[in-house]
């Protein structure tokens, strides 16, 4: 699975991207962001406001309980402030 | 139309572009936003937009077929930059042509409260302070809010 | 700003001059009307704008209070063009900037209604047909309407 | 009295301005129209419909009750068609 991150949730993971590969447990958005939360104390800082955190899967706006698929590109980002 | 790019545009060649040899287009409305040189109390030296490479495409796409399905539009432009911008720097254009002056207004105003909200573009300022994000705005959300059917 | 000319202008070079030197105009919107080429079942091969010199500079300055005074604007430009167009042409350009991009919406939108039913110019089609005085509309009248206070 | 005549107005009249003097009675813009009307088939017809006769009064909209002046601009045209 391709992890991407935006804006702040990326300065405070530390990364752009990676590939990760989370435990069958893991189906859901819900899900993968609780599993990337205990990874790390910078994951638990980016994801810790859940009010604040967009999630887009292969480039589609989905919700927390959107199911997972393996392959899929899921992006993490804050709102978005273009425009 | 939409594009969506690091080099500045030209505003006036891209809307006459946009309705070159179209015979029955009443008028144009369009909006350009410029990067404002406050943020509260400090001055910004720079703008950073970052963006989500192909997600942003995709989604301006799907906006600009949404507001051809809600209004009769004889052309539609939106024009979104990234990367490092200073004060005073267009930002983005959206422009919509119309033999009916209201659904120009309408579906132009639409898109870029639409834009503000859901286009994936981050802001980083750089103040006399440092760089900091720019944090979303409720009153945006509000605007998008707007035009959602449902509600 | 006004400007009533017979000469064309470039909208870009307007647009960015409204802005030129300002700090905190987070956004400009504009409308550009064109010259349409077909009135009901002909095809129109010019048209004439006439005007009556003095009232439309004095009318459209009052009107661009009227909305500084409604609106925060930064700045606000109203050209309007007479004379013999083609198919094509530009018209008028009324572009209103502010920090606010309700503000420079409503503004420009309450610009151009108004120019519509209360800017004494007329347009005179020359078609297939003959020439013809253009028909107010109604739904002119009432797009006016809207923006008035005390209804 | 100046008065000017724009559009379809001037065309039915036949010029686009001229300086009249009306007789004492005319004292308001209603007055004047109905005046205009009687010097000839040419001011008949193109004021015959009242809902299409606008006045600008020294540059100014006013409506058929308003006072003349003597020296006074007096415009008379059709619904405005610009922008």
């Amino acid at each position: 699975m391709k992890l991407l991150y935006f804006a702040w949730l990326r300065t405070r993971i530390g990364k752009a991207e990676e590939t990760l590969d989370p435990p069958a447990g893991v189906t859901t958005v819900g899900e993968l962001i609780e599993w990337l939360k205990a990874r790390g104390p910078n994951y638990a800082d980016a994801l810790k406001n859940p009010k604040l955190v967009r999630v887009a899967v292969n480039r589609e706006y989905v919700t927390l309980a959107h199911a997972l698929k393996s392959g899929d590109e899921v992006a993490l980002f804050p709102p978005v402030t273009g425009g | 139309m939409i594009r969506v790019q690091r080099e500045d545009f030209d505003t006036g060649k891209e809307l006459d572009a946009l309705t070159r040899d179209m015979t029955s287009v009443g008028g144009v409305t369009s909006f350009v936003g410029l990067v404002r040189d406050v943020a509260g109390a400090e001055k910004i030296t720079s703008m950073t937009l970052e963006h989500y490479p192909g997600m942003t495409e995709k989604l301006l796409a799907e906006i600009e077929e949404e507001a051809r399905r809600r209004w009769p539009l004889a052309a539609v432009l939106i024009i979104h930059r990234y990367g490092e911008l200073k004060p005073g720097d267009r930002i983005v254009l959206v422009a919509c042509a119309s033999s009916h002056r209201d659904a120009a207004f309408d579906a132009c105003r639409f898109l870029i409260d639409w834009l503000k909200t859901k286009a994936p573009f981050w802001k980083l300022e750089e103040t006399s302070a440092g760089a900091r994000w720019v944090d979303a705005k409720d009153s945006d959300d509000d605007a998008t809010k707007k035009w959602d059917k449902s509600s």
